[in-house]
């Protein structure tokens, strides 16, 4: 049974998320140098947080007549977002919040990055800024409705939107097993709302780093934590609608699902070193006649099944 | 304590390698150099603190690195490197001067030179018929994975591409010839695979391939430094077949950036992105199976110049009406080789 | 509770960032450059950037529009489907394939391209 | 107590950002500013248990108003109002109209005898809706449905100026459609 933490819950959950964040970081980074064959691959391993307090050491930066609360408003709002997404998610028995909609919940704070990243892209008054935060949109008008889909095929299943419930309701077999379709665009669409490759077009290259073109210093840092707050808040809810939660043996609950979400991290960072950068010209037609059909049927089902 | 010694002491570097034509020695050492260090290339002036410049700049050129260095935010620090064999040196100095914090701070304070100011948006009619904003946005000569020396200028209205014009800079330094070739002492088999494994890196690496990209650099590298063949036949066949079979990358690039017949392309530059990726790197392949060999070059017809006047002719009429990423891919595709046309009458 | 909980996270991230920018203006090399030209490949900007931004998808935003409007019954739907049996299921679905068609509609116009 | 605080809060809030809307010049600040007013709003709606109504304002209104602003920042001079400009229009009008409407709607408060229920609330509004929806409103549904769909072939055919006929040929004989761009799916 899941509990809502008292006061001091709300304390820890940006700490817990930042760690997380780390690591999936530190990952990431190791994967590249591998790849790169740099030296001493321990190295890698702090170059995550070196590059963090690069950043609070380089010079801020504004361009010209550029929109600066919108666009330093941008880097905050994607940090906070990403954290609130996960006020609903439990890690083992405890959760920091408990909403009867807590599925909605964690939708409507995901939104807040269509609105982040386009203005990060706005506020520089830059043209390859822009040209970034607009094909974030169209990366979201993508890629949400498979995700709604995605959302709804558990919430079925448990015959609720809280969280809690449709954790207890995993108790037999989880939601991954029986829901195959609807985890796998769930957490495709997890990379594409953290903008990670493979979908990175919005700050891909071909635009000179697209909205964070013009992003210096702890500016810059706010707005790529925000990123990972996201990516790691979503492999959080993976875990909570599809993986059984803190559900496993031997180990107490937390560890399972830090175990899980660790996971489900790991597996998602590793996916963007394994595939190319997708555009939305060619992924608008496959999100939209094949996701969402796809999706959709895996939500036929699992509404046959519960009848 | 002093955090900022501390941090400076620990801030990775990283490089903005701004490629220059003559340069392609120099570019190639600074590459590899920086990714043996694992320095890892920037998108764009507020990302770096490194700016690379490999070769000798002039005029127009010289202009555009200046702006890009003012646009650099502190820490910051630049390397010219006029010679491959001094690329190692002047890196050193260059991290060295950037994680000075004392001259950081006073180069911080330096006033930014300002330039012109920009006006409003002027408005022209766009493909479909309607009058829009359009703006001026040039590409090159500094940007990522971009042919030195190139600069389009091109007419945008959102990201759509409706004309552009080419300008070539920096082409009064340069001695002529094809620098492929000699480069590293190599045979011409050696210079034509790298050079082929070179545009596949950069092709990749804007087609987000990052992993396939990587792989392609270190190749380019090891086949320049001269490791025996047959150490590297395997590898290379390897990430040959790896981009060849990708279907997400045939998925993501077949039909894009389409070269018809009617233009008389040179044979290895007719057909689409996905096409021309295959093609090179199937002759990278092909280029190592004798690579101290003499005889017929695969890939590349050897007419480098010929090649690049082609493209800087016909890149007007095959970008009207594009996307930027179709045409950043498309230029990266033909990855035209400007100091090959030092000599010859330019045409753009 | 919830809600609490949810001002105290969010006062937490917003101190922490406060927190960031603060260390940073202690830390910093230089103040904040400002009338930086945007990049733009070494050149100076000939325009303001920020002009009429024309996109190429503005049907698909019209027809996610339409769409979405859908999730307003899918999420309370959700919470019945298991009571009220078989004639949910058909209702909800067919309600779905109609907006479906008007999506294989608009594909077969090439409204979901960038052309 | 600390409900009136934060209706209170949310009520100012939704009322100064409102204000803002018309006080800004630039078009991506406007839209923002009524995004944030809507938000406010959306506070009051959780205030009083609405938990679903509230959360979907958020959900919606943040979808609603990033698609607003790719439409004013397409079609609007000057959207970041880098050129001073002004965005009323018609003033007095909109004053008469503005102090007309609250006029009404704060008589209407007061001066209305407005119905109480005695009937206890729904343990869960959510679901209570969904089995509305599924029950007596299921008409409400239908209706919209096709609704939606009418929006969606209208804007089709509003919007696009190239049709199947121009894909396909005009006896539609194409199997591959002829596009000047390649989309994903059939090619």
């Amino acid at each position: 049974m899941i509990e809502l933490t008292p006061w001091w819950g709300a304390l820890l959950l940006p700490p817990v998320l930042a760690a997380f964040a780390v690591a999936a970081a530190v990952f990431d980074s190791a994967l590249t140098a591998r790849a790169a064959g740099a030296p001493a691959p321990r190295a890698a391993a702090g170059a995550p947080l070196r590059a963090a307090g690069g950043l609070l050491l380089q010079q801020r930066r504004r361009t010209l007549a550029a929109d600066a609360p919108l666009w330093r408003g941008a880097g905050i709002t994607l940090a906070a977002a990403g954290v609130l997404a996960s006020l609903v998610t439990p890690l083992g028995r405890w959760a920091v919040g408990d909403l009867s909609v807590g599925i909605v919940w964690f939708n409507a704070m995901e939104i807040v990055a269509w609105a982040a990243v386009w203005l990060a892209g706005w506020g520089a008054n830059s043209a390859f800024g822009l040209v970034g935060g607009y094909r974030f949109i169209a990366q979201g008008l993508s890629y949400e409705l498979p995700h709604m889909f995605a959302l709804t095929a558990p919430a079925i299943g448990a015959g609720s939107l809280r969280v809690a419930d449709v954790v207890s309701a995993q108790d037999g077999l989880w939601f991954a097993v029986w829901m195959p379709v609807a985890f796998l665009v769930f957490l495709a669409t997890v990379l594409a709302m953290a903008f990670r490759r493979p979908f990175d077009h919005p700050v891909s290259r071909d635009t000179a780093g697209g909205v964070l073109a013009e992003l210096s210093g702890v500016d810059r840092l706010v707005f790529l934590a925000g990123r990972w707050l996201l990516l790691v808040s979503g492999a959080g809810m993976a875990v909570a609608l599809f993986l059984g939660g803190g559900a496993g043996p031997l180990l107490p609950a937390w560890l399972w699902s830090v175990l899980k979400t660790a996971a489900v991290l790991a597996a998602l960072v590793w996916a963007g070193h394994r595939l190319p950068t997708v555009r939305m010209d060619r992924f608008a037609e496959l999100a939209w006649l094949v996701l969402i059909p796809a999706t959709l049927l895996q939500a036929l089902f699992v509404s046959i099944v519960v009848i | 304590m002093d955090l900022r010694g501390w941090l400076s002491r620990r801030l990775p570097v990283r490089p903005l390698v701004v490629p220059v034509p003559g340069g392609t020695a120099s570019r190639l050492a600074a590459e590899r150099t920086c990714r043996t260090r694992g320095w890892y290339s920037a998108a764009s002036p507020a990302e770096a603190n490194l700016l690379v410049v490999a070769g000798a700049t002039d005029g127009a050129l010289e202009a555009a690195v200046e702006r890009v260095w003012q646009s650099m935010p502190a820490p910051r620090a630049r390397a010219a490197i006029a010679r491959a064999e001094h690329a190692e040196g002047q890196l050193d100095a260059a991290e060295a001067t950037l994680r000075d914090t004392f001259r950081q701070r006073r180069q911080a304070t330096e006033t930014v030179h300002p330039g012109p100011e920009p006006e409003m948006a002027g408005r022209g009619e766009d493909r479909d018929g309607l009058m829009l904003d359009q703006l001026t946005v040039p590409l090159g000569p500094v940007l990522p994975e971009w042919p030195a020396g190139l600069v389009l200028h091109t007419t945008v209205q959102g990201d759509v591409i409706q004309d552009a014009r080419v300008e070539l800079l920096g082409l009064g330094q340069v001695s002529g010839g094809t620098p492929w070739w000699p480069y590293g002492g190599g045979t011409p088999r050696r210079g034509l695979a790298a050079r082929h494994l070179d545009t596949c890196a950069s092709l990749l690496t804007l087609a987000g391939a990052g992993r396939a990209a990587i792989t392609a650099r270190r190749l380019r590298d090891d086949v320049l430094l001269g490791r025996p063949a047959a150490e590297l036949t395997g590898p290379l066949r390897r990430w040959s077949a790896g981009v060849r079979r990708s279907w997400p990358l045939r998925w993501l690039l077949s039909g894009l950036g389409p070269v018809d017949d009617d233009l008389a392309p040179p044979p290895h530059l007719a057909g689409d992105v996905l096409a021309r990726l295959r093609r090179f790197a199937t002759a990278a392949e092909e280029a190592l199976a004798d690579l101290d060999e003499d005889g017929a070059l695969p890939g590349r017809s050897g007419d480098e110049s010929g090649d690049a006047q082609w493209t800087i002719e016909t890149l007007p009429r095959l970008l009207a009406g594009s996307e930027l990423a179709a045409a950043r891919l498309l230029v990266a595709s033909l990855d035209p080789d400007i100091e090959a046309l030092t000599g010859r009458e330019v045409r753009p | 509770m919830t809600f609490a909980n949810a001002l105290i996270a969010l006062a937490l991230v917003l101190g922490v960032t406060g927190g960031l920018y603060g260390v940073a203006h202690l830390v910093r090399l230089g103040s904040t450059g400002v009338g930086m030209r945007p990049f733009l490949s070494g050149h100076d900007p000939a325009e303001h950037a920020l002009s009429r931004f024309h996109v190429r998808w503005y049907a698909l935003t019209m027809i996610f529009l339409a769409f979405d409007m859908e999730m307003v019954f899918m999420y309370p739907w959700a919470l019945v489907v298991a009571e009220k049996g078989t004639s949910a299921v058909v209702e909800m679905f067919v309600f779905l394939a109609i907006l479906m068609a008007g999506v294989v509609y608009a594909w077969r116009e090439g409204a979901l391209r960038w052309t | 107590m600390w409900q009136e605080i934060v209706f209170w809060l949310c009520a100012a809030g939704a009322v100064g950002t409102g204000i803002a809307v018309f006080r800004v010049d630039s078009m991506a600040r406007a839209t923002f500013a009524l995004l944030a007013s809507f938000l406010f709003g959306a506070g009051t709606v959780l205030l009083v248990e609405l938990t679903y109504l509230g959360v979907l304002v958020i959900l919606m209104m943040i979808m609603e108003m990033v698609i607003m602003v790719v439409f004013m920042v397409m079609y609007m001079m000057n959207p970041a109002g880098l050129m001073p400009m002004s965005m009323l229009h018609n003033q007095r009008g909109s004053l008469a109209i503005a102090a007309g409407t609250f006029a009404l709607l704060t008589a209407g408060i007061y001066l209305v005898d407005w119905p109480t229920s005695r009937a206890p609330r729904p343990g869960d509004p959510t679901k209570a809706l969904g089995e509305a929806l599924m029950g007596p409103k299921m008409l409400v549904m239908i209706v919209l449905g096709l609704a939606l769909f009418a929006t969606i072939v209208a804007t089709v055919v509003l919007a696009t100026n190239r049709g199947r006929y121009d894909r396909y040929g005009d006896r539609l004989e194409r199997d591959r459609p002829d596009d000047p761009v390649r989309g994903g799916v059939g090619r």
